[in-house]
Parts: C-alpha cells; structure tokens; sequence
C-alpha cells in the first residue's frame, strides 16, 4: 500500500505498474486535475497546504478500511501540495482488484474518504485575487463515527 | 503544561506562524485554548468556528481535555482531492 | 472519443493523456488485465479474437450513449486482441469528466456494455489444453433494446 | 443471392475458414441460413444455439429475412473486457 504526501508531480503511470497483480483482473486509476475555472472565475493555478504527518496516516487509515471491506491491498493514494499548474494531478488513486465491482466500489471509497477527513487545503488563484476554498464534501466526525459503527 | 499548535492554509496565514508553543493551566480543553487564541488573533476565532479540532493527528472535539505535550491543529473545511466543486 | 480495436500493446498513460482536458476535474482509467488463473487452472496467455469492423462500430455506438447521458466526449475504449501476456491490459477505458459522480458512473457503464455487446473473445492457453471462454455478462438484445427505450 | 458469412473464434476453427460465400434462394432468413451451415458443418449448429446473430454489423434475429450482399456474423457469447470471471 502505497500512502504518500508530495511535492513532486505525480507519476501515474507508475502507480498503475506498482498496484498490478498477475491475480488481479481489474486495475483503476483516478486523477483530480486542477481545473482552470472555478465557479466562473479562471483560475491561474492551485496551491495545495497539507498537514501532512496527519494526512498520510489518515492515508493509511482509508487503506486499512478498504483492506477490511473488499479485501484490496494493491492501492495507492497519492496527493501533492505545493504549486500545481491546470491540467496537472493533485491526487492520484490507483488499485488493483480481482472483481470489477469491487474495484470500482474501493476507488470511489477512497475518493470520498479522502476528500471528507484528508487534512489537505487548496487556495485558489486568480488574475485579481485568490482564497483558500472550502470543500463543501468536509466531515470528519459524522462519517468516521458512522463507519466505525 | 506545555502543548504545541500547528496553522495550515488560512489559519497560518492570519496567524502569521506555522507553529506556536504554549503555557496552559492543567485542565485546559481545547474549547478553552481556542477562547485563548481568539483574543490573541481575532480573526482566528471566525476561522475556526468551521474548523474541526485535532489532537495529536486524530480528530477531536472542543471538549477535549489536553496533556503534556499535545499537538493541536484546527482543520477547516478541506479541500483535497479532485476539482469537481 | 478514440474506439480502437488493436493488436497492439494499449499505451494507457497515453490514453490517459489524451482525454485530459483543462476544464474536466476528474480523469479515470480502468485497465483489464490478463490474468494468471481461472477457475483453479494455471493460464499461460490469452488470444483475443475480435470482429474488428462491428467491434469499432459497437464502441462508437456505447460513445455516444456516454455522450448523449452524461456529456462527457473525452473518452478513449481501446481493445486489444491477438496474444496477450499475463498482466497485460486487454481493454482500457479512459475518460475526463467535470464531476467525479459522471465520470465513474460512465466508465463503469462503458465496462458493462463493452462486456455485454462487443464482438470479442478471449481464448485461454494452460499447460494442458486451451478454450474459447464464453462471456457470462453477454446480453447483446435486451440490453440493446432496454437502453433504447 | 449472395451473402457472405463470417466466422470467429470458436466458431472458425469448428468451420475451418475465416469467410464463406453463399448463393442463397430469394426470401431466405436467417433460420435458414443457419440450417444449412449445420447441415454442411454438424458441430456449428450447437455452437450457434447460444450465439446471437448479426446482419451487417447489427444484432439481429433468427427471423430476420436476408438481402442480396447482406454479411452475416453468428457471434457467441463474448467475452471482452475485463478478466473478472
């Protein structure tokens, strides 16, 4: 299982090959890409912040609770912080599973865990300005009570 | 007791410090922390109201009572992810 | 939208590029792979037969229903055939979307359908004989005529 | 008429060609078709009992009537994509 915070550009290509399995039928990659809009505005490129000794072990939690539920291992969940410019990866999530289903069900899994309780923060910049955005998809408390249920 | 806290994102940026370290009476919650720093950084209070306390990297409540040596990081609404708002 | 049928190895980090888009926040990839074991039985490899003319067209057809449901046209669905390795990729679709919700709902739709109308075969090779396997998610009618309702 | 026949996979190493040409009787369907091929090749006919056939590139049925130039393709069960058996 591969958990990381970086600075450095993604190499996606790379966590497709690491998460493969010779008795892994189904592999799945996803890439939040920073956009160059946002609500009507351009945006000229992305600052992401992490708390990251807490962002990688809340890393490392989603892949013990994707290990528990569906029985995959062959993940890897990568964010990077620092300057992103439009069009590169901020996060990459790649898995390998046996069934198709469950392949799908983990990597979504993992996406909405990441964006509810991942301690990570992007700011916005535009021509005339920049902010530092709240995810409206934040929830940390309900969720990880319920799932702990 | 001495605990220690850590800014992110616009938090660091009002504060104006990454970290700072404290002298709190034995006791003190993390309710009673972020009364503290409010009336130190104003703008920090509206921040954090949004915010969801951490203690030593896993999600806490105001309630929480500190000890010794506690790392503590109030997390605003995050953000991480794919750009898809 | 790339509709490929080839016997070439797929370049998914090229595909992956191509459907890459500054305005689509979400980006994914599903690999099939080739795998090692069936049914108990040790495989050696796998041929892919294909009806190359109809296959092509098939995909174009489950493009544009992806296009017409969902609007998203960054879309690649490439099928090799031919002899494959073990862990290689047979299909890769590739996708950029603006909302993640979209773009896995359409990846795994595009999987389904691939599965249920797309005029290829899979012959496996172990050490002692060999079969053409026959697809339990093959449902070219009711399918077909459910979606066009 | 004339159609032309394809076959793929199993269904060409039973019948030992990739294509036949055909001179059928005017009115011919697809039923029919197919009951001459099982005639002239016995092991086919089970073959296609479970394949789904197609008249030039689209799925069809056995009651379909056949047209001067038509290609006809029995296609079996498929099995592309992914390998999650």
């Amino acid at each position: 299982m591969i958990c990381r915070i970086t600075r450095d550009k993604i190499d996606t290509p790379a966590l497709l090959e690491a998460v493969k399995h010779p008795e892994a039928g189904a592999v799945l990659a996803f890439e939040g890409i920073a956009r160059n809009n946002s609500l009507g505005r351009r945006v000229l490129y992305l600052v992401y912040d992490a708390y990251p000794e807490m962002a990688e072990k809340k890393l490392r939690q989603i892949g013990e609770e994707i290990a528990a539920k569906w029985g995959i291992t062959r993940l890897a969940m990568v964010h990077r912080i620092g300057r992103l410019e439009i069009s590169e990866a901020s996060l990459v999530i790649a898995l390998a599973s046996a069934h198709r289903a469950d392949g799908f069900a983990a990597c979504r899994y993992a996406l909405e865990r990441i964006k509810a309780i991942l301690p990570v923060w992007k700011k916005e910049v535009w021509e005339n300005g920049e902010e530092w955005i709240e995810g409206k998809d934040f929830a940390p408390f309900d969720q990880e009570a319920a799932l702990k249920r | 007791m001495r605990v220690t806290v850590k800014f992110f994102a616009a938090l660091r940026e009002v504060v104006g410090s990454r970290e700072l370290q404290l002298q709190l009476d034995d006791g003190s919650t993390v309710a009673s922390l972020l009364e503290r720093l409010s009336r130190e950084y104003p703008r920090l209070g509206a921040l954090c109201q949004a915010a969801a306390p951490t203690v030593n990297q896993e999600y806490s409540s105001l309630g929480a009572e500190l000890h010794e040596g506690d790392e503590v990081v109030f997390i605003p609404p995050v953000s991480g992810g794919c750009d898809d708002l």
